[in-house]
Parts: C-alpha cells; structure tokens; sequence
C-alpha cells in the first residue's frame, strides 16, 4: 500500500500509464488478430520505428529546454539525399559518406541553434524555414529517388541479428536503443542534460543562475540535427533510397512521440525515456491498424485519431486521479 | 579591515525607456565586510546589482575588482569573477530538485568518462550540507516548485553560499523569511565575513540593518546618496536619507480601539486539506483584522489558498455572503466578495507583460465579466488615482508592470485588489520588498480599511512572517503551528513574547520533521 | 522565450525611431520590400486594371488568394496568444467545406453555410474541451482531430471530391466581387473588424492576454481561464471553417484529402511574421494579417517569377529566414562596453 | 480454404486512387478472396510497415502499389523468406533481384506523358506555321507521375521545334493549387498561351475556372491536355472546356484478382501486364462519359 502510494507520488508516474496502458493495447491486439502475439511483431516495432525513435530523441532534448525543432524530418530526407548522391553519384566511400552527412546534421542543426539564439528568434518559425531549406535542398539535388546499392548500406540493411526463436532485430534498431541509451545517460547524468532542464524550467532563472544558457541552446539543436541526420541513415539502410519525399511529417511524428512519452511541450518536465513509449505507442497503433486490414483510408485516419485520443485522455485522468491524491 | 576595496563601482549609469534607473551610482565593497545598501522602492538597488553581475551592461560607467577593471557581460563571467549573487526574486527552475537547484553549474561529478558524469550522492550530500548550515532540513530530491517561496529564498541563498568566493550579493534575501531563519542566515553571514568575505546586503527591515551592517550605502533615485559607518548612523538619519526630506510627521501611532464588533463576514468550519492543513475553524468579522502568525510551513499560506478557493479544500466549509458552501474556482470566491493577495508575487501574482493598469484593473474587470465596466479614460483615471494614492512608482499607466521595482509591483497587486472593494480581504506577506515608509503606510491603510467609521470596514486577513507587524495591524491574532490553529488571541491578550512562545511551544521538533515531506 | 530581464536596453526614443519601433513597422516594411522586389523583377506585377467592371491584377490576386490563410491566421493569433496551437485548422477546413459541398446542392445555401460552420464549431468546442477541461497539451488535442477530422471528411465525401454545380450563389462567397473587390476580401475585412472590435471593446483581449502570459496568475484574479481558453479554439475552428467554405466555392467542389493541407504551419507562420510570441501572451491581429500577406505575395511571386518548383521551397526559406532575422530584437538593442 | 490477400495502398489523396482502392475492395469480394487492406497515408515506411504484418500474420499473397520505386528490397527479401509472392500494381519498382516479385500490372507513367504529347503533335500539325506556348501544370514535385509524365510530354514535344514550354509550375494536383498557378501564368502578359498541359484531371479543372474568370473561353483560346480520364473531365470535354485526356485507368481490381489466383495456384504469370488505356478526345467524351464509373 505504502509502495503503491509511493509510485503514484513519483514523478515518472505518467510515463508508468503509458507502459501499462501500452501493455493493454497490445494484450488487445493479441487477442483479436492472429499472428499478432509473436516477438517478432514486437521487434518490428522497433525495427520499423528505429529511425523515428533517433529522433525522437533528439526532439526530447530539444523540447526539454523549451524549444521545438520542425526541421528533422526535412533534414533526415536530406540526409538521404546527400548519401545516396555522394554514393551513388559521386561514388564516395560509404564510410566517409556517412561521416559527412552525420557532420553535416550536426553543422545544420547548430546554425539553426545559432541563429534562434544569437538573433533571439522563436525556435518554431527558425526550424520551419530550415525545414523548408532542407526539403528544397533535396530537390536541388534530385526530384527523382536514388537507389542505393553500397555494399556497407546493403549488408546493413539486410543483416538479421537473430534473438531467440527465430526472432531477429536489425542493426538500425540496435543503434536506435544506442542512442536512447546514450540520450538517457546524458539527459540524466551530465550537466549539460541538467543544464537543458534548468532552461525549459525557467530560461531567464537558468541565466542569472549563471548556467551556460547560449551554448546549451546551440548544443540542443545541433544534437536535434545530429540525430536527424544519423535517422536519416537508418532511414537510408532501411530504404535503401535517398529521396526528396522521404519522412514527410515526421517532425510532427516525433513531437507527438515525445508529448505522449509525458513530455511536456513548454519544456523542462518529462523524461527521454519517454520517447521510447511514445514512439511505441504510434507503432502499435498502426500495427493494430495492419493488422485489422478492413479499414479504408479514411476508417483508417479516424481510428488513429481515435485511438490516440484514448490514450491520451485515460493517461491525462489517471494523472489528474493522482494530482488529486 | 583592509585599505582596498575589492569591488568598486564608480559612475555608474544605466536608463530604461523612459526610465534613469542609475545615474551617478558610487558602491565600494571592502574585504570582510558586511554593506548593506538601502533605498526606498525604485531606487535602484536591484538594477545596481543587475550591473555588477552583468545581467544588465551600463550606459556608463567603472567597475573594478581587485584594482582591475572589469565587464562582466553574463552571469557566467561574473561567477568566474567570484561574484555570487541572491537576486530579488527567486531566480530559480521550479522543476528541478532542490540538490540540483543549488549544485547546478558545478556538480560533483564522478571521476568516470572524464569526469563527466554526475555524481548524485555527492550532490545530495552537498546540497544538504549547505541548508544544514541555516537549520533547514528538507528532502533535497524533491523538485523546489513542492516548497514554499520562504524555502526557495533559502534555497536560492544556500546556492550562493555553497562555493567560496571574493563578493557575495543578496537582494532582498530575508523578504519572506520569519525571524527565526534570518537569525540563522545573519550567523552563517557573520562568520563568512569572519572569513574575508564581502558581502552587499539588501533590505528593508531597519532592525536587521543594524545588527547586521558594518556600512552602509543609501541609494535615491538612482543615485548614490552617501555611504555610511552603521555605528555612525542613526535610524532617524538613515531614514531622512533614504527618503530625502525629513519625514512630515512621526508614523501614526496606534490608538487603542474597542474589538469590533461588526457580523462574521466569512466563517471557516474543519476547512482542510490532505497534506496541507488540518481541520481549521476561522471567523473574521466586518471591520477587524484577524493576524495570522506562525512560523515557515506553519500552514498560513495552504489556510489562505483554501479560503479563497486557489486550491481546493478536502472537507469543511466555507460561509460567505450568506451561503455556505466549499469554493470550487477563486471566481465564486470572488463573487463572495473575498479577494486574495498571494505571496508570490512573480508566479501568482503580477502579469509581468501586461501594463501597470490592466494590473490593477484584471480582478475588478474578471468579476465583471466580458462587458467594460469603465471607460478606457475611467480606467486610466483608476489606475492613475491607485498609483497616486500607493505611491506606486512607475512611469506610467501603460508600463508593463514588468518593469517596476520589486516593491512597486506589490503596491501594484495590492491596487488590484483594493480596486474590486471586496468584504474580505486576504493579504499574504503584503509587506514582503516594500520599504519602510511604503510599510507603514500600507499597515495604516489596512488598518484604515477595516476601521472605516460608517461601518462598511473590510474584513482582513493579514499575514506576515514579521511578527511586530502582525501584532501591531491586528484585532486578533491566529497562531498557526503545524498546519493548525494553536490558539486565537485579542488584541492586548499578546505581546511579541507571548507569542514566540505559543508558536515554539512544540514546534522545534515538529518543523523539522514536517520539512521532510513536501506538499 | 527570450529572457526579459537580459534584454540590453533600446536606444531612447526619438520620434522617427519611435514609429520605427512600432510593432508593425518591421512586418509592413517586409511586406513592402517584398512587393517592391516583386515589382523590379517582374514588369508589370502591381498592374490594375478594370476587366468586367472588376479589379484585375496580381494585387487582386494576393489579397483574394491570402483570404483564407488570412482568417485562419486571425484564429491561430488567439489560440497562440492563450500559449495554446492549433494543429487542426486544414482538417477543420476539410470538413466545413465537405459538409458544405454534400448538402449545397440538396437543401440549399442557407442549410449548407449553416451546417459547414456548425461542424466547424463542433470541431472547435471538441478542441477546447480537450485543452480546457481534459488539460491536454494543445498540440496533442488538436492533433487527434487533425488526424481524425480529414478522414472524417473523406468519409463524408466516401474519398470522392464533390463537385458543386449549383446553386450558383454558392459561389459567391469565394468566387464573386462587390464594388469592383473580391467578395473574400470583404469577409475577411468584416471578419477582423468583428474580432478587433471584440478584443477592444469587451475584456476578452485582456483575459486572452492575462491567460497568456500566466495562466495561474490570471485564474487567482478571478479569471475564468477554462472559458477563454474554450473560446479562442472554438473561434478558430469557425474561422478554419470559414475558410474551408470559402475555398471549395472558389473552385467549387470539396477535396477532403487536401483542402486546407498544411494551412495550419502557414498560420502559424503569419502569426510569427506579424510579430506573434509563441510563448503567448501579447498579440496583434493586424499583425498577423499582414504576416500571411507576406507569405502570399511570396507564392505569388515565385509563381510570377517562374522560379522552377524544385527551387520554390529554397527560395521560401530564405525570404522566411531574411524576414524573421531582419525582425529580430538583436537590431533595436545595442551594445555598449 | 479462401485465399487472403494482404493490399498495402498508398493512400487516399485522389479521386484516381479512391476509386482504384474501391475496385480493389470490389473484384475481392467478387473473387472470394479475404482481402487485408492497409493505406499507408502517402509513406514509404509505412508501406513496410504493413507489409511486415502482412509476412507476419501469413497471407497467401501480397500485392501493393509502391510509393517510391526504390528500398524495397529488404522487406521483398523477407516476404521471399517467408515464401509469400509479391504482386506490384500501379507502378514498378527497382530491386536488384527481380525474382522478388512475380509480377507487376499497371499504368506506365511515361507513356501517359508521351501519348499527350503525341495528341498535341497531331494537332500543331494542323497549323505548321504558328508556334503554340504551352503551359505546364505539374504533379507534386518529386512524385512519380510528375516526373514520368513531364519526362515523357518532353521528350515528344521536342521534336518539334514550334512547341515551346513557357512556363511550368506545381500544381500539387489539387484543383485549387491547379486554379492559383493558372490564375498566376495568366497575369503575365509577355506571351500569349496557347496549351496547357495539367499533370492530371483536377489541376486541369482547376485552371478552366482559372481561364473561364480571366474572361477567355478554355478549349478554345487555350487548347487543354490532361491526364487520368476521371469522370470530371469527360464532363468538362462535353461541355467543350477540355480538349483530350489521356487515360490512366484505376479499375485493376478483376485483374489483380484474377492474377493473385493463378500466383497462388502456381500457373505462370508474365512479368509485365499493362492495363487497357485510351486517349480520350472532346469529341468522344458525350458518347464515353455514361461508362465512366468514377
Ligand atoms: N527592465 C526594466 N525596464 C524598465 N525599467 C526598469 C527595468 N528594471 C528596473 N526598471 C526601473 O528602474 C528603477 C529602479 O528599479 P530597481 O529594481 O533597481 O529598484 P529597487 O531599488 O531594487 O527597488 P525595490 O526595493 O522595490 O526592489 C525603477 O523605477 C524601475 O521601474
Ligand atoms: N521550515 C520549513 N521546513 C520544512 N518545510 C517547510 C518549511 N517551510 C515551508 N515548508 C513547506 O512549505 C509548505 C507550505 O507551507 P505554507 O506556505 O502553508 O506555510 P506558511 O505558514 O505560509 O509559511 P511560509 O512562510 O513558508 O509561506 C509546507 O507544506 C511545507 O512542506
Ligand atoms: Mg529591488
Ligand atoms: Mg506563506
């Protein structure tokens, strides 16, 4: 009793209501379609989702301090446009492809962060135009997709790490755990993630504390750009493809990832972790959604629309239960 | 005391628009020293310290530290400085720990990964540590948004204290601390000046002035007035100097008055709330002024909250305007003619974008609904009147109420709820950043208020962590400990001693284990 | 989200900077410039003429095309002044305009107007509610409805397009001119006249802003924050709807799938290049027209242009990029030692 | 026992393709197949996505309409593994091995660009001497029709050097983005237009209301081209507003199905079907128009 009051008092509560109710969904799933009960449906999840998961990351750091990043999706097509041309086009070696482009995310999202910071310019209408930039700048490059068929892009992309039974994850998803790893570590255990904290809490507090406000906020973006880029190459070996459409809506993918995870959208509450389940959480729905296969387009939106608002409201009630406690 | 300052500031100038915040501000800080700076409202102390730690950059100006010139432009630069600074307000993130509220900047860190890594026992350990030094035992992992305002203050102090430096700056450092924890902060203070350190102290209590200060520097209108030896300054002088004339009459001296004896205008039966207060019966009557008391965390503040419906109460009722009922939403309590002045100004109070006028006007209006109730020039004139009769200094109506001084925003919140003329009115820590002349006369107004002579008096609620000032304004007095009623008083029933004594009967013990548990 | 009390100061205010320092001068002289690069580049852009007893020319054209940005622009100002967003304007858009386009030809103008702007308040109320009194993050809430609603749409219209044909009055509203000026224009007009007189003369202005900037503050003082907060969605969503029926009756048929795609960044937008705060709190309606006119005369003039469409997207985020930095603080203030 | 069938589509963003995914729905019910049907909203990963719990819930046969012709690879390779074949309508993709699919049906693009070409070919033959501009309406930047079709328009068009393309700008193939552009390549007034090209059916629909409000008569001042042959445009050629749609024809359901039969049975199928496609003509459109089921 006293335990079970004690969770509920604990900040990560929230995040406990999505694990749980994530449960139910898929215990629901089960139940209903065949085939839905196997591991490997759960690793797809991951698998699927692995780029979108790298960024998700990076959104949370970014939304964390306060911030909003709308370029990621923009750039992680880039990404995959500025692999697959220097492979393919200019026959570059893909381990300095790969370099390059993870540099160029970085370099991306710092100028965005310099900008926002150094012209005191709201994150949301800087990153909108860098969308834009990083959409255009792939239809400068080409209108049309490239394949890639770099042998390192090709054996990562096909390579199975076989689990029990059967059960395999690809290496994308294992970089993706990778770095929600390494985003976990930082966002919790360095001063640089408790810094990110202090500004969503109160950016003019975290000033006159005398934390390094303009350095974290370039950081944060350039981190946001770094793991866009780097889910734009999961993206590459997942699709094998660079492409001008590629990750259409992701940015708002991710920010709902991450506000489902029990972030909060004005920053400095919520956990990383939390992107992880709310990454999850979009799969399985759409997983169910395969799964049914009698929806139409249309039926289709609705039950996504439907279903996330379930969620959302019995994770907000159970939240409020617990406030009123 | 050594020769040399280690902080001098010489010609200083600094404007706003509209606004000479500064203009010809002199300060030298000596080594192992305790300076108090003083000034009414507005004076611009905090805007001094704002330079100094280079928040704000100087129109004009010299600072030097240890004979060498120096411009900070960051925070960042003036701790490297060995500049640590308590601003005014409470200049910390609500939604971190309080551990981490005072290590952020310079963790602990573990020796692993390059010392990258924090190391969180050390930093609870460290965090505990420096409270330890005022007497303050709290769970330092909870987030600081889950303690009062009195708490953050002293977690705000125990950020700066924790690291060793040349200068230390406290604004306004004992605003809503009770006597108790000043006394522990004064003994922390003293023995670091024993240290070498120099220390600018900023207040409004006189009394903690003299105690405290070696020197002092008066500050007007922006301008230093003179800097003075503490031993060599009488109060009366002091005074004389902050204002600028020689006060036009004594402060009004308390008549004695019969208890009133108006009907209870709003009656509180087992109000309480889970964690926060226990079962609490209250009357104020028309026309008196009931005076909570108590000590940090004794519960006036959740008391207040419940009574006007900012949280909402578990059991108990509340009988208002003839009805009887527990408040849902601050509207109903509102409309029940009850207005409350809460003790966070920054958080709970003042709409820093929105102008001094729309400040003022916001409760008035809000009761009114969407229909204008005054003209756009009936407006202004309310507010002008307000600021006039308040003394409200601000360059104009239309400033955004942002800007003001620290006092200056609290006379602004005080115009707000004085302007829907309620029948109860709760002020919680009213007098918190006000300065001495402001002080009295605000305790004249409530007094005034509630003693109107055509029997149409207020209801107050007055709450104060200053004991002679609870004493001085109330009819009655309510001691709270622990979250609940110790007792009520009449006037004369008590003195300060009296009181102390009520409050401390158990509570030693108690306080400390109450502060383990954050609401 | 910039910190107020690190802002250096502004130089002090002569008259000329004064009116410089107007809120809406920088969103004007941006507009202005723009129209005057237009108008080097290409001959003849700012031509009028009188054809058919109307105005004709791209000017016409900005003014009518940005109609529908324009109104979604002045619900999104309020929604962004209570720190709030609304993600779900193009869906609301779709819907409003399906509704209006499936009875139109059946029971009239006056039931088809009339239900279009009912589901629009529909959406709006579902909104608010959602924000207000479920307390979920805004942009959560109006994401499900942007999910949901077009598919809502898509099933009223069963994933056809439905093509109008009469009454011819139904097109009146997006297609029509008066006085010489399209029809849009005046409904906008009337439309930001209403608001601004709603704002001024009520306290609604000041509760939205009171809300805005501290929703905690402005509860304590009495205001009845979950109402406010109600409101602006609900007065979004009748804009949003608004502007889907004016686009279907412009080109006379409803596309539920992308009627209004992506109007919701593109008011977002405006709000920002009016000189909006997405952290809430002061706003200005006039500013917020102007910042979609912006954005309309950058479409049209990359259209005039005949940029390549690859490029467009380049060339939108420069301008953008050239108009939020020539706005920023960082010019007013200065920096002395 | 009845054969399922899992259908990965690519969404629902035309008329186009909500009556392609209805004939889909209808030839399955008609063949008794169970069909397990998935929109992937317009995404790429989402297409893999569903076609990962197709393997995974082990339907007979997977058949869907790509998004992006590259990167399917990986996920055909998994399907093979399982020993599910793959059917590709609509259009082709690139994978290195072509064994992993069995067989493609649908539109080729390309052709659908040079057919229009062709038709506009025939007709400046009318008029050797004068030079027509043509204006260009196309497709999402980057989509697969935009870039096949304008490919194929060009390369016929370049044979005769009296047909020039003036301009050419996005009309996202929406009607109302279709009415804007046009609106904009009518305000310029440094040449006159004498054809516009529209990538599909609603853009062109869009910029006759264009042509029809700038007070000149479509089909007539400005010879029209479109693509896709919805019901729409044989309407608007009755009514003389349109001069010739090329056909890219959705109704795939009977022969996916019956196809989807002979895979799962095992009988040899080709690798390549193309669908029946005309070019329809103002002049045919009254007669064609009440066999037009969308
Ligand atoms: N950011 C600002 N913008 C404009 N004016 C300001 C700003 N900060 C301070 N001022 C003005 O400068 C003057 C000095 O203010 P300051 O805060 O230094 O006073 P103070 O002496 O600290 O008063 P208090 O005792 O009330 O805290 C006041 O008139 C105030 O209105
Ligand atoms: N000295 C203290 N020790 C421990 N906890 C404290 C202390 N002071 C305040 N708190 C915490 O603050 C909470 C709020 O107390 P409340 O604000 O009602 O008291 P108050 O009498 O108004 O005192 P304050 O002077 O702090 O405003 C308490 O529940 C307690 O958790
Ligand atoms: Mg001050
Ligand atoms: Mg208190």
């Amino acid at each position: 009793m006293n335990a079970w009051r004690r969770a509920l008092a604990a900040p990560s509560f929230t995040s406990w209501v999505s694990v749980a109710l994530m449960a139910l969904l898929f215990a629901a799933g089960a139940a209903r379609y065949t085939g839905f009960a196997s591991p490997q449906v759960v690793l797809n999840l991951l698998i699927d989702n692995a780029f979108l998961l790298v960024i998700a990351v990076g959104m949370s750091f970014v939304i964390l301090s306060g911030g909003i990043d709308l370029s990621v999706g923009s750039v992680m097509a880039l990404t995959t446009m500025v692999a697959a041309w220097l492979l393919q086009v200019a026959h570059w070696p893909a381990e300095t492809v790969i370099a390059l482009a993870l540099a160029g995310g970085v370099a991306f999202g710092a100028l965005q962060g310099l900008v926002i910071h150094g012209f005191r310019l709201q994150p949301f209408i800087v990153t909108l135009a860098g969308m834009f930039l990083a959409r255009g700048l792939c239809f400068l490059i080409s209108v049309d997709s490239i394949t890639i068929d770099a042998p390192l892009f090709l054996s990562l992309s096909q390579t199975q790490l076989p689990l029990w039974g059967g059960a395999f994850l690809s290496p994308g998803a294992v970089i993706a755990l990778a770095v929600l790893a390494a985003g976990l570590w930082t966002a919790h255990g360095t001063a640089f993630g408790r810094t990110v904290y202090a500004l969503g809490g109160n950016e003019t507090s975290a000033l006159m504390m005398g934390l390094p406000v303009g350095r974290t906020k370039v950081a944060v973006y350039a981190l946001s750009g770094g793991c866009a880029s780097l889910a734009g190459l999961l993206f590459a070996f997942y699709m094998l493809s660079g492409y001008g459409q590629h990750g259409q809506g992701v940015e708002l993918d991710a920010i709902a990832a991450v506000v489902i995870g029990g972030t909060v959208l004005t920053g400095g509450y919520g956990y990383v972790a939390g992107a992880l389940s709310g990454v999850l959480v979009l799969g399985l729905i759409q997983t169910l959604i395969a799964f049914d296969g009698t929806l139409s387009s249309w039926w289709t939106k609705m039950v996504i629309g439907g279903l996330l608002f379930l969620f959302c409201a019995v994770q907000r009630l159970l939240a409020v239960r617990k406030a009123g406690a | 005391m050594s020769p040399a300052p280690v902080l001098e500031v010489t010609n200083l100038h600094k404007s706003f628009p509209g606004v000479k915040a500064l203009s010809n501000a002199h300060l030298r800080l000596y080594p192992g020293e305790i300076h108090a700076l003083m000034g009414q409202n507005g004076a611009g102390k905090s805007t001094l310290i704002k330079v100094l730690t280079g928040l704000y950059t100087p129109d004009a100006g010299h600072l030097t530290l240890d004979g060498r010139a120096i411009a900070p432009t960051r925070t960042e630069d003036a701790q490297a400085l060995g500049i640590r600074t308590v601003y005014q307000e409470v200049n910390l993130c609500p939604n971190l720990s309080v551990a981490e509220n005072i290590c952020a900047g310079r963790f602990p860190r573990k020796p692993l990964l390059q010392g990258r890594r924090i190391d969180w026992a050390a930093v609870h350990a460290e965090a505990r540590r420096v409270l330890g030094q005022m007497d303050l035992a709290i769970d330092v992992t909870a987030p600081l948004s889950h303690y009062s305002l009195s708490v953050q203050q002293m977690v705000a102090i125990a950020r700066a204290l924790r690291l060793s430096a040349r200068v230390l700056i406290l604004d306004e450092p004992t605003s809503s601390l009770d006597d108790a924890a000043v006394q522990r902060l004064f003994t922390v203070l003293r023995r670091l000046r024993e240290q070498g350190l120099a220390i600018l102290f900023v207040t409004h209590f006189l009394d903690q002035t003299y105690a405290l200060a070696d020197r002092i520097t008066v500050m007007r209108n922006g301008e230093t007035e003179g800097e003075y030896l503490a031993s060599e300054l009488s109060r009366l002088a002091l005074v004389n100097k902050m204002v600028g004339a020689p006060p036009d009459q004594e402060p009004s001296r308390l008549q004695s008055r019969a208890a009133p004896s108006g009907e209870p205008v709003l009656t509180a039966t087992g109000l309480a709330r889970r964690g926060a207060l226990q079962p609490l019966d209250l009357t104020v009557r028309r026309g008196e002024v009931l005076g909570l008391a108590g000590l940090l965390g004794s519960g006036r503040t959740e008391a207040a909250r419940l009574l006007f419906g900012a949280d909402a109460a578990d059991a108990g009722s509340i009988t208002a305007a003839g009805r009887t009922r527990r408040w849902r939403s601050p509207r109903e309590a509102i409309a029940a003619g009850i207005a409350f002045c809460s003790e966070d100004r920054k958080h709970e109070g003042a709409l820093l974008d929105l102008s001094v006028r729309d400040n003022i006007l916001l409760a008035l209006q809000a009761r009114a609904g969407l229909r204008r109730v005054l003209s756009r020039e009936q407006q202004q004139a309310l507010a002008e009147d307000y600021i006039r009769r308040l003394g409200i200094k601000t360059a104009s109506a239309d400033t955004p109420i942002g800007q003001l001084s620290g006092g200056n925003q609290q006379k602004a919140l005080l115009a707000r709820w004085l302007a829907t003329q309620p029948a109860v009115l709760i002020l919680d820590e009213p007098t918190r950043g006000i300065d001495v002349r402001a002080k009295e006369d605000l305790m004249d107004q409530v007094r005034t208020l509630a003693h109107r002579q055509d029997s149409q008096g207020m209801a107050l609620l007055f709450i104060s962590s200053e004991l002679p000032e609870v004493l001085h304004c109330s009819d009655r007095v309510l001691v709270m400990r622990d979250r609940r009623a110790a007792g009520t008083y009449a006037r004369g029933e008590l003195d300060e001693r009296s009181v102390l004594e009520v409050i401390a009967a158990q509570s030693s013990a108690s306080s400390a284990s109450s502060a383990t548990s954050p609401a | 989200m910039t910190s107020r009390l690190a802002m250096p100061s502004p130089r002090p205010a002569t008259a000329a900077t004064r009116a410089l320092r107007h809120p809406l001068a920088r969103p004007l002289a941006a507009l202005i410039l723009l129209l005057a690069t237009a108008a080097v580049c290409v001959p003849g852009f700012l031509h009028l003429e009188i054809k058919d007893g109307h105005l004709y020319g791209n000017l016409v054209d900005i003014l009518h095309r940005a109609a529908p940005l324009m109104l979604a622009a002045l619900g999104m100002t309020l929604v962004i002044a209570t720190q709030g967003i609304d993600v779900s304007v193009g869906a609301v858009v779709a819907i409003a305009g399906t509704v209006a386009c499936a009875l139109v030809g059946s029971h009239g103008l006056a039931v088809a107007l009339t239900a279009a702007l009912g589901a629009a308040l529909l959406c709006g109320l579902w909104n608010g509610l959602l924000v207000s009194a479920l307390g979920l993050q805004p942009i959560i809430a109006t994401l499900i409805l942007m999910v949901a609603g077009r598919g809502l749409a898509q099933l009223m219209a069963d994933g056809q397009i439905l093509t109008v044909y009469e009454p011819a009055s139904f097109f009146w509203l997006g297609g029509g001119w008066l006085l010489g000026l399209p029809v849009s224009f005046f409904v906008v007009a009337a439309v930001a006249g209403l608001t601004a007189l709603l704002m001024q003369r009520t306290a609604l202005g000041l509760f939205i802003q009171a809300v805005g900037i501290n929703p905690v503050a402005a509860r304590l003082a009495g205001v009845h924050t979950a109402a406010v907060v109600g409101f602006v969605y609900v007065y979004c969503s009748l804009g949003a709807g608004l502007a889907g029926l004016m686009i279907a009756s412009n080109i006379k048929s409803a596309d539920a799938n992308n009627a209004g795609l992506l109007l919701e960044l593109d008011a977002i937008l405006a709000v920002t290049l009016g000189g909006g705060q997405l952290s809430g709190g002061r706003f200005s309606l006039a500013g917020s027209l102007i910042g979609a006119l912006i954005l309309q005369t950058l479409t049209s003039t990359i259209y005039a242009l005949g940029v390549p469409p690859q490029v467009t997207m380049v060339v939108k985020a420069v301008v953008v990029f050239a108009v939020c930095i020539s706005q920023s603080s960082v010019w007013t203030s200065r920096r002395s030692a | 026992a009845p054969i399922t069938m899992g259908f990965s589509q690519v969404g629902a963003e035309s008329e186009w393709r909500t009556a392609n995914s209805a004939s889909i729905k209808a030839a399955a019910k008609a063949a008794g197949i169970t069909l397990k049907f998935a929109d992937a909203q317009q995404k790429q990963e989402n297409q893999v996505k569903a076609l990962r719990s197709f393997i995974a819930q082990k339907v007979d046969v997977i058949a869907f309409s790509p998004v992006v012709e590259s990167g399917w690879d990986t996920v055909l390779k998994e399907a093979k593994a399982a020993g599910i074949p793959v059917i590709l309508t609509d259009r082709a993709v690139k994978v290195a091995d072509p064994s992993l699919y069995v067989t493609f049906i649908g539109s080729d693009f390309v052709e659908e660009g040079r057919k229009a070409a062709r038709w506009l070919l025939e007709r400046a033959a009318k008029t050797p001497n004068a030079t027509l501009n043509i204006v260009e309406l196309q497709g999402t930047v980057g989509s697969a029709p935009a870039i096949d079709r304008k490919k194929g328009f060009e390369e016929v068009i370049k044979t005769n050097p009296k047909l020039q393309i003036i301009r050419s700008q996005s009309g996202e193939f929406t009607r109302a983005k279709g009415k804007e552009v046009m609106e904009s390549f009518l305000k310029q007034r440094d040449k006159k237009i004498d054809v516009l090209f529209a990538h599909n059916d609603d853009m062109a629909i869009g910029a006759i209301q264009a042509i029809e409000e700038a007070g000149l008569k479509p089909g007539q001042d400005i010879v029209i081209i479109s693509i896709d042959g919805v019901r729409g445009a044989f309407e608007a050629m009755k009514a003389g507003k349109l001069n010739v749609t090329v056909e890219c024809n959705p109704l795939l359901g009977p022969q996916l199905m019956q196809l989807a039969q002979d895979v799962v049975a095992k009988k040899p199928v080709e690798k390549r079907i193309t669908v029946e496609e005309g070019v329809f003509p103002a002049e045919v459109a009254a007669k064609e128009l009440p066999n037009r089921k969308y």
